[in-house]
């Protein structure tokens, strides 16, 4: 056990894939030398060498598209987008290509390729540099998406990711890299959590309350706060996006009977409308209220001086809470 | 622009079947492999006419012929090695022949059983690729794959002069040339993008787009198949001596419609046509054949013959093309199982087994 | 009024366009001589001339690219892209620019940028040709998001899409543009509806269905079929994804109690989620049944010949009309 | 490629400051037009200097320094007239000097109150576009624009080195040379993307990069700010001529990090630095200034001064720069009323009042 970074957990991560399978390949804008803007590859490539850790020129369809043929020739690449709001240049190949192509080849040549993304706001940046697009992404047939939302997790969910044959987009809370908790780096994944299944990080009768990647954090907060009130919030970690883990989620709201669901990606056509449609859907005769959703605004993400203003917080949450308790 | 190509056209076979030099590109060919790139050009000719024929009966959906592009495709295909790769678009059947690919799991994709239609990895040639410039990457990181394999093979990726214009185009030619990798562009500058000429493309030469990247770019006549033969060999050389990526424009004409939905006639002049059809790739080359000698009468029927066989066991192929069950269409949309096709498809399948019975 | 195809309506609504406001522009591929590969766009170059209707080089992100330019200029660009499948070349000019810009200037340049995309299935096309990616459009701050249904809507949304000074993606169902009705091709705009509120194309008490585009024939043959079996279908043609009418749905629910979405997109994340998260919450009281959606799996759009398959049909609405009433 | 610039750079000042002459270009300015050229550059790297205080001191959530490419960007930005129109990326503080803009209108951004700063029309000059390359598409687009209103203006267009890798650049080279299109593509190749250096993005030097789409390209020397304003002019008489479209790579270097964000002694060696501070763009005017005897001690002195209370100011302005107001997050998002925009901002009006009397 040693007290580690989420930034360091995911280093911890890459670098076990890369030794223990040759066929993984970093390859990203900044990753060598630099170890990425967030450090996050740091001395990778000093480690394994400029052709396993790659530095590209500036082009994120170059990147992903080049995976696409390392992944037909029988690599796993890992590739790196360096901030959230610049992965649409490389949307058509990851739409058209990497998320199509299993199915186009009957399944003859899989695309075992991990998008890794640091995503969300809450760091004070310039423009293009807090987003949330992971809805995009889950929205779309054949891809994965995932998201840590601490150390641990993190350092297994990236193996995880990379040793899954199937495309997995990797989203990493960016305002969390520097959160710390106690990781095994020696661990191994076999005995880890399934990435694509939900965990309950705190449970509770009173209201479910769903999130995923930096809102868990917020969310454990939240409860704690409401517990001080007699609330009881049962938080689930929902860890995976696509496939979405709605049995667990079900599973306790047939207990509490209502359901918050918290992210920063903006509410409508988010993550957060789609476990609405389901669970409402598979608890009808459970549910005591509507499920409500927390989320960013149908705005573009605004100038860093109103991101306080934007991103839901403890008190949206328990503002939520309050209103599904209100039905 | 010329329309003749210009003096840097490269060319080992005149339109009138004249074998002629070049100081820099030559091909060495038996008779044999004289009369087998004869056979390709027909049979692959006859494959793209008995499959619009099918089209027009309605036994496939589309077709983007390739009549025009024979010697093109041919020629490229045929100088690469088992072991190297091609990345086509929608319109490479002449490099598909030369693969080995059978012409019915062509028809296939076109019929629309599948969205594939082979097994890149038994061919060595990956699948269509119909947005265009995407398989353009895909090639050069097949290539960085290879150079990290120290493998020394060499991969091919065709390309249009349309697609050109594409950002991913322009960035497979960045990737390549920064990380030299063994790859040789093949753009078929067919003088069409659908409706839009060359013009609306390039104020140059397609060839000197490589200029721009730091990497050799030619211009060979894409109607002569020793020429492109020959080119081809040369760039595919260089590729596995490390010497990086080359930029081969092949300057032929779709001698066709775009597809068999398009309708030429809206935006181009039949005297281009006609121009075109005294520059066929296959007439030049039995003439060539004829004169030197090197078949006869009975070869070429024979050919003729081969040609009509194939063409019948087509038909029948594609008219037996199995329909894929309904419920494949879940099958690998995810190589792991993924919950919510799981849930799809069970809801899928128990809705239409309702029908069995008679449902609604 | 003259008996006219949706192709030939909206085709006529670009020629007033290009008539009353000379920053009017066309561009897209294969738009000039050839009239676009639907014809939509036929003659209209032969008459405004190659300065206004635009051939362009084969690059969507360039097309999108260039007419934000011409926007910043004070034009009106409406630029075709030639199938849906092929838009995402240009995602990132859309949500990066298109979508941002007018917020990112502080409303000083706005982006009256229309955005054509013929979509949907049902017409036996090859791959990428029958795609429904209204969702990812519709999730995007900033965009406006209108399908026509028939050609009468055809020919006013496409001007009122031109003259909304915010960009507009405007999906026409390719499987319908042989559709015919009586256009009065004088109408001027001005007495149309907005067409960003929705229509009851057809009332009735029994269940609201919930649709636009391509399947609003499909709803509306449906909602015939149930009448005869003494089901009251009201269906409502949303016209507009963003904004999403939701107070005509939601009124209409309270009356039926019970609502079905349809669509041609993949459920998962499509605008049936969004419609069911939003009208649980509102008409939480009235609602009998869940919020039941039709619409697409989550897998690629499948080859041609298992097209029927995917798509929903009338039996396909119906059944969750009957699973709705069933509640 | 050569770390000088090689052969092909265009200098009309050396290092040295010493004046000199190139067969093609030239300038003849006034000592006037010298001293204001210098003032120019003095001040733009007193705004730059200040604004990385400013970081430093938790006023500026960012800043992106624009030191050592200050002759690059005003000698360019100088060239313009009233009615061209410039496209920036987000480093061009001295562009943004040259077209009027306040440099606390570049701080606002940078501080996070805003993501625009500036009226595009009242400048003639664009946002800071932060995705690399979308601009350059823009810039076409707006020059095409400019064709159509017939009028003989030119767009000029900012990018880095490490932007020519994109395809949206490389698509901006394919539209601006097939419609002619009235556009000065002015590269800063300062030596590094971030922490890649310049043979990551390309083999050859990045002016050659138009060979490929058939319109020239120049290397000026960007430390020069002669030699920059004597190409600029050229490229954009050329382009109001019809000419169409020129390449400008002005070789220069980032002196200072990427951001303030960054830490370049990761990745780069300090005699590199060294080297080229030898090549400062200001030192350079300023001897050439005082040994021809155009400018003496009290006009630098004056310069000085000058910077020393625009640098008060703009400290002074930037702290007092104040928040937005937080509904106003919904405000521009259209610019007609949108149903769904009108609800949440209702919603969070109402959220928010409920704090002011005490709330959670
Ligand atoms: C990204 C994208 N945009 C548009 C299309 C529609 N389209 C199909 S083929 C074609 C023209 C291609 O021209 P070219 O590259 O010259 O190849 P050719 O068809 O002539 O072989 C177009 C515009 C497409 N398939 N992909
Ligand atoms: C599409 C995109 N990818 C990545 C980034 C992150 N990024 C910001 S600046 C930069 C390097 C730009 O280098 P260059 O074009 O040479 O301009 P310079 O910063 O040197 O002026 C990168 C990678 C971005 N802003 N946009
Ligand atoms: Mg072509
Ligand atoms: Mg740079």
């Amino acid at each position: 056990m040693a007290v580690t970074t989420m930034a360091k957990a995911i280093n911890a991560g890459l670098r076990k894939a890369l030794e223990d399978d040759p066929k993984v390949l970093l390859m990203g804008e900044d990753i060598g030398k630099l170890g990425g803007v967030f450090r996050v590859t740091d001395g990778l490539q000093k480690d394994f060498g400029e052709a396993r850790v790659i530095d590209s020129p500036l082009a994120e369809s170059g990147i992903v598209g080049t995976a696409v043929g390392l992944a037909m020739r029988g690599f796993r690449p890992v590739v790196e987008i360096q901030f959230d709001g610049f992965v649409f240049p490389a949307f058509d190949q990851i739409v058209t290509q990497v998320a199509k192509h299993n199915a186009r080849s009957s399944g003859r040549t899989p695309m075992p390729i991990t998008i890794r993304i640091p995503y969300g706001g809450g760091i004070g940046a310039v423009e293009h540099h807090s987003e949330s697009p992971e809805a995009y992404f889950a929205h779309t047939a054949g891809l994965r998406v995932i998201s840590p939302s601490n150390p641990v997790d993190a350092f297994a969910m990236v193996r995880q990711a990379i040793a899954c044959n199937d495309p997995v987009v990797f989203f990493e809370p960016k305002r969390r890299y520097w959160d710390k908790a106690d990781v095994d780096l020696t661990a191994d994944i076999t005995s880890a959590t399934s990435p694509f299944e939900a965990r309950i990080v705190r449970p509770g009768g009173s209201v479910t309350v769903a999130c995923y990647g930096p809102m868990v954090r917020t969310c454990l907060e939240a409860a704690t706060v409401a517990a001080a009130d007699g609330t009881e919030l049962e938080v689930i970690d929902l860890r995976s996006l696509s496939p979405l883990d709605v049995p667990t989620v079900a599973a306790s709201v047939r207990r509490t009977g209502r359901l918050v669901v918290v992210h920063e990606a903006p509410v409508f056509l988010g993550m957060g409308a789609e476990l609405a449609a389901r669970i409402t859907e598979e608890c009808f005769y459970s549910l005591e209220a509507p499920v409500l959703r927390v989320g960013g605004y149908h705005t573009p993400y605004p100038p860093s001086r109103l991101e306080e203003d934007y991103l839901p917080d403890l008190d949206r949450v328990l503002d939520a809470v309050d209103r599904a308790l209100a039905f | 622009m010329t329309a003749d190509g210009g003096p840097e056209l490269i060319q080992l076979l005149t339109p009138e079947g004249e074998r002629v030099h070049h100081p820099d590109y030559d091909v060495d060919l038996t008779p044999d492999q004289l009369r087998g790139l004869y056979r390709d050009l027909v049979l692959v000719r006859r494959v793209d006419s008995e499959a619009t024929a099918l089209q027009r009966q309605g036994e496939l959906g589309l077709w983007a012929q390739c009549i025009g592009q024979e010697a093109a495709q041919v020629g490229s295909g045929r100088a690469l090695a088992p072991g190297d790769f091609a990345f086509p678009t929608y319109r490479e059947h002449g490099v598909a022949w030369t693969r080995g690919v059978a012409p019915l799991q062509l028809l296939s994709l076109f019929r629309g059983v599948t969205n594939g239609g082979w097994d890149p990895q038994a061919h060595n040639m990956a699948l269509y690729t119909i947005v265009i410039g995407d398989q353009t990457l895909h090639a050069v990181g097949y290539a960085m794959g290879m150079q990290r394999d120290d493998d020394d093979s060499a991969v091919i990726c065709y390309f249009g002069d349309g697609a050109t214009s594409q950002g991913d185009v322009n960035e497979a030619f960045v990737f390549a040339a920064v990380y030299n990798a063994p790859v040789v562009f093949f753009c078929q500058n067919n003088q069409w993008a659908i409706s839009e000429p060359l013009e609306r493309q390039t104020r140059i030469p397609l060839y000197r787009r490589a200029d721009g990247f730091g990497f050799p770019g030619v211009r060979v006549d894409g109607n002569d198949v020793l020429a492109v033969l020959a080119v081809t060999n040369a760039a595919l050389a260089a590729a596995r001596e490390g010497q990086g990526p080359t930029l081969i424009e092949a300057f032929t004409y779709r001698m066709g419609a775009h597809t068999t939905s398009d309708d030429p006639t809206r935006y181009r002049v039949a005297a281009d046509l006609e121009a075109w059809k005294l520059k066929d790739p296959i007439e030049r080359l039995k003439v060539y054949l004829a004169r030197s000698g090197k078949a006869d009468h009975d070869f070429f029927a024979a050919v003729e013959v081969e040609a009509q066989e194939m063409a019948v066991a087509l038909r029948d192929g594609c008219r037996g093309l199995p329909d894929p069950a309904p419920a494949s269409m879940f099958d690998h949309v995810y190589s792991e199982p993924h919950l919510l096709v799981q849930t799809e498809r069970a809801a899928f399948e128990t809705y239409h087994s309702s029908f069995v019975g008679g449902g609604h």
